[in-house]
């Protein structure tokens, strides 16, 4: 039987790991709106990390603010602006 | 004895949604275009989502060790589980009607889209 | 060669982190075995009805950190929202947008509006839940009004920025309600002030609970229900102000950049 | 019971885990906007399903909060990125 | 020789650490203003996840860790105790709580400043703004 606390470390090692590949991709991609994409992934991942370190007031204004809000006004700036990032 | 059905009965759930998560997300991986891939994320949303969620919401009633704070996690799971299955369908429609009109996920070899010509015969 | 220099600062910056870590920055025991003294002392006062000299009355550390422990440092992050938020406004003075009110071709589809339409009520639901229960269970005024803001937001996209307007949400109705949220903040302030000059005894700016040397406080409960004094009142109008606050920036943003580029034009012209 | 649960719930936790990898897979790699969002959506509304069990896990009732909140919001994605594509301004 | 539990630990911070640096780097060397809005709120976000993880503790027993909420309604003396010892850091989550409302904020002011921009060069890309005189 393994010990539950290693199992939930190794949950949110899992998930740190997965959201250092998210952020990379974010910053290397071209298309603006897959950045966001990415970056939206990002925060899923960070909002899960939130849970497991206990912290149910931090996901309670995480959630809205970084996967209901940021990427609506990141995708209405590209909709007003540009949808590349220029090389 | 009301609270170990509850307990069994959660689990079975929980194992069923379990299964179609997998069966799910193997899906989402394997099948070649977007419209395919719709078909496995309604298993994912609605069979991955919403039966643990129900069965979650049994579990906690099963645990008497909770006190009365578990019909508060039973509540929780039941709400979620309603707005899971109000939205899950909805947020996929308007993902896959926005990508047929905007011609953001074009199938190849397209052997024939019965939408696009009902639109080209409605507007000409 | 500029982008190699700070490639090698990143990673030097990266290492250095990891050493630190390594050689025992953050305590010898990664992570500790138990909290820290500070935060020992506010979790036994955050709900203590033995102590009733330090104790802020709610069962939850975080609000009674947040609006009683630390509530000055809260009170100025406040002025930093509110001013940040004064910049982006004043970024679009003089910008008006038309009104519009034949709406219905807008927007998404039929479907999407009718589930839209039975989620704001769900949003409003939750939010107020969120804000108003914050002292007992997670949650707050910032939560709140985090998660209100997502309803017109949610409205502006299904629908259109006119059909916003139409249902009473303009620029200046939602000016003066985060106006009402940050007079309300300072008004809970300065009650406990007020309580004493008028009771002709001393008493403290964010005073919450009934102190020593100043007997004079809030009730921590009204009837059975347990409000903890300042802070119910801190969370229903933080709530305001942040909720307020957003939809107004996204009324602004949601204007289209014709209109915009048309009024801009006329005003260079004007000069 | 309290034995019977939490077995349960640890043997299911790595089939979970998997799955995410997996869809994960799919949001990073996905050839175009609409695939990742559909990955992200089918992975956040299980991610709430996992919540809710690792509340009871936890034993912490008031963790089940966070579900619901995630479950609302990842609706909100859906809908912006469907408006993006589809309309010519955001705002109408 | 250290724990499987601190090892674990380790890779969750330094994989956040490594976010941070990927992250500095998106908002000092990518050209678009629009890529530096993005890559400053993953910067910010994972400055905020450190400031959390410093306030985690360490668990004795298994199933021995709470958020920062007492449940009991009518505490004794030796509740609030043992609440204080499996109880996380709440400092840490008070001052993160504002953080991310005001960054939120901030973003939007940095958002209508990058339309402004747009609006009278008709760019976002710092080093074509460069070029531009007047």
């Amino acid at each position: 039987m393994v010990e539950a606390s290693v199992i939930v470390l190794g949950i949110m090692a899992l998930f740190a790991l997965s959201s250092t590949i998210a952020t990379y991709l974010a910053i290397t991609e071209r298309s603006l709106v897959k950045a966001v994409l990415y970056s939206a992934v990002q925060s899923t991942l960070y909002a899960l990390i939130y849970y497991l370190l206990m912290a149910p007031d931090i996901v309670l204004v995480y959630v809205p603010v970084s996967v209901g809000l940021y990427p609506a006004i990141i995708l209405m700036l590209i909709k007003k602006t540009e949808k590349e990032e220029e090389g | 004895m009301l609270e170990v059905i509850a307990i069994y009965l959660g689990q079975a759930l929980i194992a069923i949604g379990v299964f179609c998560d997998l069966i799910a997300a193997i899906g989402l991986l394997r099948f070649p275009n977007f419209y395919l891939r719709l078909h496995a994320a309604t298993v994912g949303t609605i069979g991955g989502a919403f039966v643990p969620l129900i069965g979650a919401a049994l579990l906690a009633i099963g645990s008497t060790y909770l006190g009365a704070y578990r019909w508060f996690i039973a509540g929780g799971a039941l709400v979620t589980a309603i707005i899971v299955l109000i939205l899950a369908p909805a947020g996929s429609h308007a993902l896959a009607r926005a990508a047929h009109r905007s011609r953001a996920a074009v199938v190849e070899p397209k052997v024939v889209d019965y939408l696009e010509e009902d639109e080209v015969s409605k507007s000409g | 060669m500029r982008r190699l220099l700070g490639l090698l600062v990143i990673v030097l910056f990266i290492t250095l982190f990891a050493l630190v870590i390594a050689s025992g920055g953050l305590g010898y025991e990664v992570p500790p075995l138990r909290v820290r003294e500070l935060a020992r002392q506010f979790l036994i006062y955050a709900y203590n009805p033995f102590n009733t000299t330090f104790t802020a009355k709610s069962p939850e550390a975080v609000t009674s950190i947040v609006w009683d422990f630390r509530g000055l440092d809260t009170l100025f992050e406040t002025l930093v929202f509110y001013l940040a938020i004064i910049g982006a406004l004043s970024l679009y003075r003089g910008v008006e947008s038309e009104r519009r009110t034949e709406v219905i071709s807008l927007g998404l589809s039929p479907i999407v509006k009718t589930v839209t339409k039975v989620t704001t009520g769900i949003i409003i639901a939750v939010a107020a839940s969120i804000a108003l229960h914050g002292h007992l269970t997670p949650g707050g005024g910032f939560q709140g009004g985090a998660t209100a803001a997502v309803a017109p937001l949610l409205i502006l996209i299904v629908f259109s920025k006119y059909f916003l307007e139409n249902l009473g949400l303009r620029k200046n109705v939602l000016l003066a309600l985060r106006s009402i949220g940050l007079l309300g903040i300072g008004m809970t302030a300065f009650s406990a002030l007020i309580v004493g000059l008028m009771a002709n005894s001393p008493a403290y700016v964010f005073q919450n609970q009934p102190k020593p040397d100043a007997p004079v406080g809030l009730p921590a409960y009204i009837g059975d229900s347990l409000i903890s004094g300042t802070l119910w009142f801190f969370n229903f109008f933080e709530m305001f102000a942040v909720a307020a606050g957003f939809t107004v920036i996204f009324l602004l943003l949601g204007i289209p950049e014709g209109e915009i580029l048309k009024q801009l034009k006329e005003e260079a012209e004007e000069h | 019971m309290k034995e019977l649960i939490s077995t349960f719930i640890i043997a299911v936790l790595p089939i979970y885990i998997a799955s995410f990898t997996l869809y994960m897979v799919r949001a990073l790699r996905g050839p175009t906007v609409p695939d990742t969002v559909l990955a992200i959506d089918a992975m956040t509304f299980d991610l709430a399903a996992f919540l809710v069990i690792l509340a009871i896990f936890f034993e912490s009732p008031i963790l089940v909060a966070t579900a619901i909140v995630l479950a609302l919001w990842i609706y909100s994605l859906d809908i912006y990125v469907a408006k993006y594509l589809e309309a010519r301004e955001m705002g109408e | 020789m250290i724990d499987v539990f601190t090892f674990l630990f380790t890779i969750c911070m330094l994989s956040i650490v490594v976010n941070l640096g990927i992250s500095l780097y998106g908002v000092l060397y990518k050209p678009s203003l629009i890529k530096k809005i993005i890559s400053l709120t993953i910067f910010s976000d994972s400055a905020n996840i450190t400031a959390i993880i410093i306030g985690y503790v360490r668990w004795r027993n298994p199933g021995e860790i709470a958020p920062p909420v007492l449940l009991n309604p009518n505490p004794t003396l030796e509740d609030i105790e043992e609440f204080a010892k499996v109880a996380v850091d709440p400092l840490p989550q008070a001052l993160v709580l504002t953080a991310i409302v005001i960054g939120l904020a901030v973003t939007l002011f940095l958002v209508f400043l990058t339309l402004q921009i747009y609006r009278f060069y008709g760019t976002t890309d710092v080093r074509r703004i460069a070029k531009l005189k007047g």
